[in-house]
């Protein structure tokens, strides 16, 4: 946090997928930006953009169908949708990592964990490493994440679930990248792994000085792991902050409301929770002004016409009308 | 993700009176079908074909077994009353391949479902009772599927003489294996699912479970198998009767003529022609529908 | 992994077993005239009678079908045949190298322009090396291999003079029926190849190796293919069995003595003994090829070997 | 591989001849297969040798023979100084083996029925002593080939699987080419006794398929080639090929099963088979199943072809084509709508043609049938079984109207395999004078009397209706324009030919 | 705790054994011993592949048990023949985890909501049926307006609904919910647990609550079988349980949920060494024993058994005995 240098700039980004049935707007306009060594935790329901938000970045959207149709994303003073491939190629597992959701299925099965760690490093060699270097820096990498680096030599179907994650953690890291994008790293781990897991990431984030966004839907690991927060709703970040700003600000957006009061508490005995009523509104046909409007149970007549603006107070920021007007006023 | 399609309001039924009709799925699948260039040109290229078996009485001149005038031996297409000439025999060629027509896809068509019924009783018993009978239905298969489906449908012809019964049996012989491991698999995949467990959970029979849930649910890719199965049949149809096999001699049937009007090929190219793009056309044309229907179901394969 | 070979190579012996019973009852539904054939056309009925006899003709299907066997096992013996009295392994051998080296011809040059074909098509998904090569396969592949052999005789050999139309007595007599063979099976296996690597480009193992920055190249030929192959080589095994006997129609039209057209042959005469010698060649070679298939299978996908060896 | 291709004049040249199937063996009493026959004859030699240009026998390794009075006992003078390809000379042991050799296998022994045995009587006569008189004892002379006993011995169970030096003819099997599956050659003798074959070496191919066979044709890979009538107006077109076209000896023949188990009844009515001989249109058969080139005929035998058969116009009574009249019957009869008289036997291919043809004609009549296609042995022993209401049925190879006896024990349909004396007794009294007939003509030495007795025999089966003619198939044969061949239908004598220099 | 309150479910000492391969067996219940009292709601907490799902199974009987016994008001259930058993069925039912899975794609959702009467001719007539259905939808809060259309136009949280009114139409008393509300996003799974209070509250129902989600589990039930390898390691009131842990793995368990709360933030994390070791032929002694950081000598040879250490607080640990 000591260094404010801005490592990754996005502007009022907007993704779309065209299939030949129908058009989703998965990202609308986010406008988002992340300071060297620190973490954003990105959160929101299923659909939210989330992940397409993280592919774009990584410039890995589906060749035919997604489209970024607008804005910029500068990642170390360049930017990143206009970069041609083989430029972007060289910043994809070396500058910028991803770990992806699904360690069952994010592992090649017919390569051996080995091989898969280390062609990060040999398409990233451009110190000109040995095959004995790398090999070493796989090692290296294995133990980093916990497994003895004789087990190289196996298969993902050799390994747990969660040591399979821890796998993928490793490929990600292997090149030691300036900016991770965890796609809910845990999502599809038990608690005790997810426990150790976390643990181990948040570690080597620190050990590293690695810059990280958190992608998750669960606000406890947010709140264990993340600097800054900025909640996604229906392709919009409907609310961004510092952790501070989300977890003890008293302002929230409704939304964000919704969402802490659908989580049942462990300290105090609850009878009833308090969810968000409805759902999220259909990608390929969203409502006009504020997109959570349908839901909102503070909604006004212009929530429903006018896509609000952005209430902005200090490092808290929140895309709401309630904030606006009193502001206004 | 969630897409809500609003359907026709049945709210109606609050006052007791339940207006319980059921809007197909079939429409999402017909509508992604429509949408395949493919799949619409063969669709329509098969209904011609079919078209013309049904009416095969009134559009064909001729009947098609007998013998014109000797004189109209090898007339050349375009001979009056003759569009596209006649054979070796003086038989009119148009009026042969609309009969033949009849022959070809009946004898395809039926040994396609036969199969697919023998193989589908077969795989789902094995499939679904498992253990035991599993076992043994599976080892005798693959006893069955050592033998390649040529020779021993051809051992079958030779055994039982040339008919369409025999050949819809020998044909069915020969691809029934297909579905066994076809619905078999399919139900394997399917008996693990929680909506087969939840059926069980509501006092389902296992006979219930298969008719209303197993069937239903592997209906899809056995359709797909059953159409392009019949294109191959119509190819395996002709090879037979290129080796000699297939139907007697004066039954038209589009192998059967192929390879008959081999000897005239020199001096009657139009007669091996017309014939082979029969085989062609409809084989393709099965094709093309068979492989858009597959998309249409499995939408995933599109993007 | 051995024992589990060994297994299935003692699994040879029921589908002999099994092969030659379905045959047996098969060709008992109006069985031939053995002594007939034996004896020629001129013998009288009584000569034709006794061979029939002598041979035990007119037992019942399954005693003559445990003569067989006990034949087959105890003696190597699998029968002389009715037409040409040689023994039917020293009459199918010959033949059986001329099919085979002609399959695996059709085989080689089959997999290897249709597998790429399959893969490119799949890589550049609707563009138009994808619809070009799909739509000529899908048109190829409604097309009779026999048709493509009658065209390609007819213009390579009859009209153009280029090549034989007959035997295979030297490389040149090889090439079209080779090509007439390929064809077909090439459509098949582009078809099988670009619907398998289409799934297995989907695969999210393929994203994580692009979001490591690996070259497009690598993605499809280290990642995706290997996993895209393993139902390729299926498809490759079961093909290739059928081939051996499948290429009658090939044998025929260029007049070569392979296994094929020796089957129709021995059917249309009922010679029996090399039905069924065929039926067990083909049947034995087809089963150690799905042997082999398995093999290739551990080879290629660490689970299955994991799995074969640890199953004791 | 093949041989050396052209240079033409030098007699170097390969002689390329097309075979329709592998060779089954090399031993010429192993088989009676035509396809294997056709080549033997160039190999191998009888002590006759059939002339099949000009009908008749020729004398070959025999220099004289005697029959005695009753011919039962024929002796025979053997050609001295005729060498093996081995190199030993023939003597009476060799034909003593032969005879003993032809007697024991299946095959061969058909043709040898009536032989007793064959005894030495010195090292160049043996003597013929048969069971009964036997007049077609010319074509067991041809038939069966002499070889070296010791040759054969030596040679044990591989004999008529290797190539040997068994046999005395112009030809001798090539070594260095023998694939009996697809391609071999012969090679011509240096010793032969009649003086080296001018051309000097022969390769069969394989080619089963007739679109090749004419491919190969058209592209000079074959010399020489019996042309399917469909290909015959574009070879002769091409102009690049000696033509010869004529009739041949073979002949298509219709007939009716009084016997029938299902139609037997309404097949034994006279005027129904009348009907059905005047539904026949020869001319219309033979333009639609062999484009005009046949001979429409009412003769079991062609005339020209064999020495000792009825003439042309022997026949009393023969139908004309009247479909009038064959409609007229059947109404007569009761059947003005038309009958349906069963199941139309015939082998799949060029029977098939002809059944195709005749079943639309008696169609037209209204006389309906039902065509069951079968492989050539299968639909054979069906005729031969009685399990049919009418087939098509062919013959060929008939030089000698002698040869009838033969064909009466024959599976190919022959004038008494249609069932005379069977359940229903139509034809009982007849079918006894027949063997009468055939033993009377067979043991009979004096021709003129055998021809009588033949022509009535003759006439008398012609008007049962039961088994016709149809038409005389032509042979159509095509050869290269550097070659001097003699074309004949099936076995030719590459002997007589030679390349134009 | 139990005094003269007849269980409504009661569990005595049933195993799940699964075959796999030749002589081995995975042993994914291993020796339960449960009572659940009508009302209440027994939460059933561990970690993936110990067992959650097979325990609920087998007490519905969709899984035969290895051994032991199932009563259900007293009544032994192992024992009733395939009739008597599909009577059972409509007492108890179950909900399940992957709202996906678990609805038949071909079928709308009235015809999966009606399947189980129809199956059991609870109603007489096609119409009465169906209007029952419809009256469900209400009750779980669907629109009717979904009676025809199909799972897979409906989004998770719907077809979770869908799950529920298929359970409740043949009125049963106890219900096992396998994880019903892991699949769903926050908001959804807290409309979906209000929603099986209400129906708790109103219907009296019973319910078999199976999740991994400490927190979630806690909210809603009465009681918590901590499972381990198929065996229970603890059991307790929820309020005791989340109050004081007694048993090593629970406390992990319960150290191990990151809490939405900043200043928890660096709250030691008590992290289990390991991976849930294998099912398949356990060896002896306690389960958990080598991931535990207290394992002693004795718990590697002897298995613990359940021990109640203070009234309805069980725990099968060697080291809480004393
Ligand atoms: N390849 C695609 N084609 C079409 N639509 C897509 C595609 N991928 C995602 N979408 C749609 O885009 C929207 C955003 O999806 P995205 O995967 O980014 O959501 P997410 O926030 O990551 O959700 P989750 O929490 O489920 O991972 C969704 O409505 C989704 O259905
Ligand atoms: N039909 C079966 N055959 C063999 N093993 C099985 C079967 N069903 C479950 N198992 C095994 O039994 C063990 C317990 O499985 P179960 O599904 O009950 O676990 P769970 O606690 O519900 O896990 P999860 O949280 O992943 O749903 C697992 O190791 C599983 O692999
Ligand atoms: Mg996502
Ligand atoms: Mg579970």
């Amino acid at each position: 946090m000591s260094n404010t240098e801005k490592m990754l700039e996005i502007k009022d980004l907007s993704v779309i997928y065209e299939t030949d049935l129908e058009t989703v707007y998965a990202v609308n306009g986010v406008t988002l930006s992340l300071e060297k060594g620190a973490t954003l935790g990105l959160v929101g329901e299923t659909g939210a953009g989330k992940t397409t938000l993280a592919l774009t970045l990584m410039r890995l959207l589906p060749e035919r169908t997604g489209k970024v149709t607008s804005g910029s994303i500068t990642f170390e003073g360049e930017n990143v949708v206009e970069l041609p491939e083989a430029n972007m190629r060289k910043i994809r597992g070396d500058k910028i990592a991803m770990i992806f959701q699904d360690p069952m299925t994010s592992l090649n099965p017919v390569l051996t964990v080995g091989e898969q760690i280390a062609e990060a490093l040999y398409v990233h060699n451009d110190s000109g490493r040995s095959k004995e270097e790398i090999e070493a820096r796989v090692d290296e990498t294995l133990t980093l994440v916990g497994i003895p680096p004789a087990r190289k030599h196996e298969y993902p179907h050799q390994f747990s679930g969660g040591m399979r994650q821890r796998v993928v953690i490793a490929i990600a890291l292997s090149c030691e990248p300036d900016l991770l994008i965890a796609d809910e790293p845990t999502t599809a781990l038990d608690v005790t792994i997810q426990a150790q897991v976390l643990m181990m990431i948040r570690d080597l984030r620190d050990r590293l000085g690695t810059s990280m966004i958190m992608i998750t839907h669960d606000l406890g690991i947010v709140a264990q792991t993340c600097d800054n927060v900025a909640v996604m709703y229906a392709g919009e970040i409907i609310e961004m902050g510092s952790a501070e700003d989300i977890f003890t600000c008293p302002i929230h957006h409704p939304y964000t409301d919704g969402l802490f009061g659908s989580l049942p508490n462990l300290k105090e005995k609850t009878d009833r929770l308090h969810p968000i009523a409805g759902l999220m509104p259909d990608p390929t046909n969203l409502p006009k002004g504020c997109k959570f409007a349908p839901r909102c149970d503070k909604c006004m007549e212009i929530c429903k016409e006018v896509p609000p603006e952005v209430y902005v107070d200090g490092t808290h920021s929140i895309r709401c009308h309630l904030y606006c007007q009193k502001k206004e006023d | 993700m969630a897409k809500i399609n609003t359907r026709p309001s049945v709210d109606a039924f609050e006052g007791g009176d339940i207006n319980f009709k059921r809007p197909s799925q079939a429409k999402e699948i017909i509508r992604r079908l429509k949408k395949n260039k493919g799949a619409m040109v063969g669709l329509i290229l098969l209904i011609l074909i079919i078209l013309v078996v049904i009416f095969a009485d009134v559009i064909a001149p001729y009947d098609a077994g007998v013998i014109q005038v000797a004189e109209n031996k090898l007339a050349g297409p375009g001979t009056p009353g003759h569009p596209l000439g006649c054979d070796s025999y003086g038989r009119d060629v148009l009026s042969r391949l609309v009969h033949g027509a009849r022959n070809s896809l009946k004898v395809a068509i039926i040994a396609s479902i036969t199969s697919c019924l023998v193989g589908c009783t077969l795989g789902s018993i094995a499939g679904y009772f498992g253990g035991k009978v599993d076992q043994i239905i599976m080892r005798s298969l693959d006893i069955f599927m050592s033998i390649p489906d040529l020779l021993f449908t051809m051992v079958v012809v030779a055994a039982l003489g040339s008919s369409i019964p025999v050949l819809i049996i020998a044909m069915t012989l020969a691809y029934f294996t297909n579905y066994v491991r076809l619905v078999r698999s399919g139900v394997l995949n399917l008996v693990d699912q929680e909506y087969v467990e939840a059926a069980r959970a509501g006092g389902a029979s296992p006979a219930r479970i298969i008719l209303s849930h197993i069937i239903p649910n592997t209906l899809g890719i056995i359709l797909v198998n059953v159409t392009l199965n019949v294109s191959s049949l119509v190819i395996y149809q002709s090879t037979l009767s290129f080796i000699g096999l297939s139907l007697p001699a004066p039954a038209p049937e589009w192998g059967s003529m192929l390879s008959s009007a081999r000897v005239d090929m020199l001096r009657a190219p139009t007669l091996v022609l017309f014939p082979a793009l029969a085989i062609v056309l409809t084989a393709f044309s099965v094709n093309l529908l068979g492989d858009g229907l597959r998309d249409a179901m499995d939408p995933r394969l599109k993007s | 992994m051995y024992r589990y070979i060994l297994k299935r190579l003692l699994f040879l012996i029921p589908t002999v077993l099994g092969v030659t019973l379905i045959i047996f009852a098969v060709m008992n539904i109006t069985p031939g005239n053995p002594g007939r054939m034996i004896l020629g056309a001129n013998a009288n009925a009584a000569e034709v009678e006794a061979v029939n006899q002598e041979l035990g003709f007119y037992d019942p299907v399954l005693v003559r079908w445990a003569r067989y066997l006990e034949n087959v096992f105890t003696k190597g013996d699998f029968g002389q045949s009715y037409s040409t009295k040689l023994d039917v392994f020293d009459e199918l051998w010959p033949r059986f190298m001329i099919t085979l080296r002609l399959a695996v011809l059709v085989l080689v040059l089959s997999v290897s322009i249709g597998v790429p074909l399959g893969i490119l098509s799949a890589v550049k998904q609707n563009s138009l090396m994808d619809t070009i090569p799909t739509m000529i396969a899908f048109f190829l592949a409604a097309v009779p291999s026999f048709v493509v052999g009658i065209v390609l005789m007819y213009i390579f050999a009859l009209k153009l003079n280029w090549f034989p139309s007959f035997g295979l007595t030297s490389a040149k007599h090889y090439v079209l029926p080779v090509i007439a063979a390929t064809i077909c099976e090439l459509s098949a296996y582009l078809r099988f190849t670009k619907s398998s690597m289409l799934e297995s480009i989907r695969q999210d193992y393929v994203r994580t190796a692009r979001a490591k920055g690996v070259a497009e190249r690598t993605v499809i030929w280290k990642h995706a293919l290997k996993n895209a192959l393993l139902p390729v080589v299926t498809s490759i095994g079961m093909r290739f069995g059928c081939l051996l006997a499948g290429m009658v129609t090939t044998e025929k039209l260029f007049s070569i003595p392979g296994v094929g057209s020796l089957i129709v042959d021995s059917i249309s005469l009922k010679d029996e003994p090399m039905i069924i010698g065929c039926a067990i060649m083909v049947s034995v070679c087809f089963t150690l090829l799905m042997i082999g298939v398995d093999l290739i299978y551990a080879f290629i996908d660490p689970r299955i070997r994991a799995k074969y060896s640890k199953r004791r | 591989g093949c041989g050396k291709k052209s240079d033409g004049g030098d007699g170097t040249r390969t002689l390329v001849l097309r075979n329709t199937a592998g060779l089954s063996t090399n031993d010429p009493h192993a088989t009676t297969n035509t396809h294997d026959y056709t080549v033997f004859e160039n190999i191998y030699e009888g002590l006759y040798d059939l002339n099949e240009a000009t009908g008749g026998y020729d004398l070959r390794l025999a220099e004289k023979v005697e029959a005695n009075d009753d011919a039962t006992e024929y002796t025979v003078t053997l050609k001295q100084g005729v060498k093996f390809h081995n190199g030993e000379t023939m003597t009476a042991d060799d034909v003593v083996f032969s005879y003993a050799h032809a007697q024991k296998d299946a095959h061969m022994g058909s043709y040898c029925r009536p032989l007793d045995h064959v005894e030495k009587v010195d090292d160049y006569t043996v003597k013929i002593v048969m069971n009964q008189p036997f007049s077609p004892i010319g074509h067991m002379l041809h038939k069966v080939k002499i070889m070296s006993k010791k040759g054969v011995e030596e040679l044990g169970n591989d004999f008529g699987k290797v190539p040997n030096k068994v046999g005395t003819g112009p030809y001798m099997w090539d070594e260095n080419n023998y694939n009996p599956l697809s391609s071999w050659s012969a090679v011509a003798f240096e010793d032969y006794y009649r003086g080296k074959a001018k051309i000097e070496k022969i390769t069969w191919n394989v080619i089963a398929d007739d679109t090749s066979a004419i491919t190969a044709l058209q592209n000079g890979e074959l010399d020489y080639m019996v042309v399917p009538i469909s290909y015959w107006e574009d070879i002769k077109a091409s102009n690049k090929f000696n033509c010869v076209e004529k009739e041949s000896n073979e002949v298509m023949l219709f007939c009716i099963n009084v016997e029938s188990k299902t139609h037997g009844e309404l097949l034994r009515n006279d005027n129904i088979r009348l009907a059905m001989m005047y539904a026949l249109d020869r001319d219309g058969i033979n333009k639609l199943v062999c484009d005009g080139y046949g001979t429409p005929t009412y003769m079991y035998i062609n005339p020209n072809y064999a020495a000792a058969a009825p003439a042309a116009d022997s026949l009393k009574n023969p139908i004309p084509y009247n479909l009038q009249k064959a409609k007229e019957l059947l109404a007569q009869e009761g059947y003005p709508d038309g009958i349906d008289i069963g199941e139309f036997n015939v082998a799949a291919g060029r029977n098939e043609n002809f059944g195709v043809a005749v079943q639309a004609q008696l169609e037209a009549a209204g006389i309906k049938s039902t065509l069951v296609v079968s492989d050539y042995n299968v639909a054979g022993d069906r005729n031969v079984a009685q399990e049919y209401d009418i087939c098509i049925a062919y013959d060929c190879g008939n030089y000698d109207f002698n040869n009838f006896e033969q064909q009466s024990s024959s599976a190919a349909i022959g004038l008494t395999n249609v069932l005379f004396n069977g359940p229903s007794g139509k034809f009982n009294d007849l079918s006894a004078k027949f063997d009468e007939w055939l033993k009377e003509g067979s043991s009979t030495a004096d021709e003129a009397k055998r021809l009588e007795i033949y022509t009535e025999m003759y006439n008398a089966y012609y008007d049962t209706h039961t088994q016709v003619p149809l038409i005389n198939l032509p042979s159509c044969v095509a050869y290269s324009k550097d070659l001097n061949a003699i074309a004949v239908p099936t076995d030719y004598r590459v002997y007589d030919w030679s390349w134009n220099s | 705790m139990a005094e003269e309150r007849i269980p409504l479910i009661e569990t005595v000492d049933l195993k799940k054994y699964f075959k796999v391969g030749d002589k081995s067996y995975l042993h994914a219940v291993d020796g339960i011993n449960m009572k659940v009292y009508p009302g209440e709601t027994i939460g059933v907490v561990g970690e993936s592949g110990c067992g959650k799902s097979t325990l609920g199974r087998t007490i519905l009987r969709l899984i035969e048990p290895t051994s032991g016994q199932i009563l259900y008001n007293g009544e032994d259930i192992t024992k009733l023949n395939a009739r008597q058993m599909k009577r059972m069925r409509q007492e108890m039912q179950i909900i399940f985890q992957d709202p996906y899975a678990s609805l038949d794609p071909r079928k709308s959702v009235i015809e999966i909501i009606a399947e189980y009467m129809i199956i059991n001719k609870t109603l007489p007539t096609k119409r009465e049926i169906y209007n029952r259905a419809a009256h469900l939808m209400d009750v779980v809060g669907l629109a009717r307006r979904y009676a025809t259309a199909y799972p897979h136009e409906l989004d998770g949280g719907r077809r979770q609904r869908i799950g529920i009114a298929r359970a409740l139409s043949v009125n049963p008393k106890f219900i096992v919910c396998d994880e019903p509300v892991s699949a769903l996003d926050v908001s959804i799974q807290a409309q979906i647990l209000n929603l099986l209070m209400d129906l708790q509250d109103e219907m009296g129902l019973t319910y078999m609550f199976v999740t991994h989600d400490l927190s979630v589990v806690k909210h809603i039930s009465n009681n918590i079988v901590v499972m381990y390898l198929g065996q229970c390691l603890e059991f307790a009131s929820s309020d005791e349980l989340f109050a004081s842990p007694l048993h090593p793995y629970t406390k992990a368990l319960l150290s191990a949920i990151p809490e939405p709360d900043i200043s928890m933030r660096n709250k030691e994390i008590k992290v289990i060494k390991g991976e849930v070791v294998s099912p398949v032929n356990p060896k002896p002694g306690c389960r958990f024993a080598a991931r535990c950081e207290y394992c002693q000598e004795r718990c590697m040879q002897e298995a613990p058994t359940l021990k109640e250490v203070s009234p309805g607080h069980f725990v099968a640990c060697h080291l809480c005995e004393n």
